[in-house]
């Protein structure tokens, strides 16, 4: 209590390019009738040991590779929890509202 | 206490109810007026088919969160609809259409 | 019914570069007392549209990439699913089993 | 039906109780002998300390899954203990101790 948590798109040079949550807005106009714009987020940074919020399977891949087979997919910042968005969409009777789940990306991880 | 955003309400008897009733609570409605309870954004969405322009909504606004206008500049959508978002009172009623 | 379900590491000519499961053997010699080696298996692939096994953040950062924003961290071919492995693990009092968790890919999707 | 796999049985007694039941399962125990339900591999594990290995397991293998070999060949394992896999009769009660 009392600690401040870190924010999406705060620069903490501690973290330095550690795999983590990036504030990323995008345009929705090609997508939904509204809104024109949302902060949905993206995972960004690096993948190497020691990696953070990881699993057991991507610490046997890193592991793997940095064994020399440099040919496989390393593990990847990918978002491991979501936030739905409540848009307008639209449908042949007119516009109506929706939930759409796993658009806001809220937790980062290596995998 | 601040002033309430007031919005021009019209539902679209078509639009399905779980809308509708999500748009009736974003506000008290008296007659063709909506005060809204937690927005200063008021919206209007429009149908175009034909040639014919339908209003299909006009309320205040659940989903848009963002509205810098001050009048109702119209935005296209999909060919088949446009819509407007504005931040000031009754501004939903006062389309400005943009080719 | 009656249909063959794909199985990691078979050779699709018709799934093609796609993100998909492949067959993956590591050792797990540096990590544990047992077992040698394990299937853990892994995901790789492309995440160009027409993405499978997508959500909806992935499709909104593709089309965002897509639209020039080609700084941003694209789609990545990812586990989203896993299956837990039996081990021979060891502490100060012997060796124990024990059920690691995430270990084995079982899924893989675009995020 | 196929004979079943024999391997020679012995549990250290300072390993843990959900370890011993889990190999316990593994097959029928008669004195000194298991008799293996799911497996053609028997097991050996030992621990060194001080220059001497003591065993801390031998049993119907569970979690190891593979063994070529026929004899039980060690292997050192994190410079404090040693294992060995093989898939003939009491195997793992022979074990080829290798430096």
């Amino acid at each position: 209590v009392g600690q401040r948590t870190p924010r999406a798109g705060s620069t903490n040079p501690a973290r330095g390019n550690v795999c983590s949550l990036r504030s990323l807005t995008v345009s929705l106009e090609k997508h939904l009738m509204g809104p024109n714009t949302a902060v949905i987020n993206n995972c960004r940074g690096s993948c190497a040991f020691p990696m953070l919020n990881t699993n057991n399977h991507a610490v046997l891949l890193n592991s793997h590779i940095e064994s020399g087979n440099v040919e496989e997919r390393a593990p990847c910042c990918v978002p491991v929890a979501y936030e739905a968005l409540e848009v307008v969409d639209l449908n042949e009777h007119g516009t109506y509202l929706s939930i759409k789940p796993d658009v806001v990306a809220r937790e980062c991880g290596c995998r | 206490s601040l002033k309430k955003r007031q919005c021009v309400y019209h539902v679209n008897s078509k639009a399905n109810t779980e809308q509708n009733h999500k748009y009736t609570t974003a506000g008290n409605v008296s007659g063709s007026v909506q005060e809204c309870e937690n927005t200063y954004c008021c919206v209007g969405y429009f149908l175009v088919s034909d040639g014919r322009t339908v209003v299909d909504l006009l309320a205040c606004d659940v989903a848009e969160k963002s509205c810098p206008d001050a009048t109702c500049r119209t935005q296209p959508r999909f060919n088949s609809s446009v819509k407007c978002v504005c931040n000031t009172d009754l501004c939903n009623g006062n389309i400005t259409w943009t080719h």
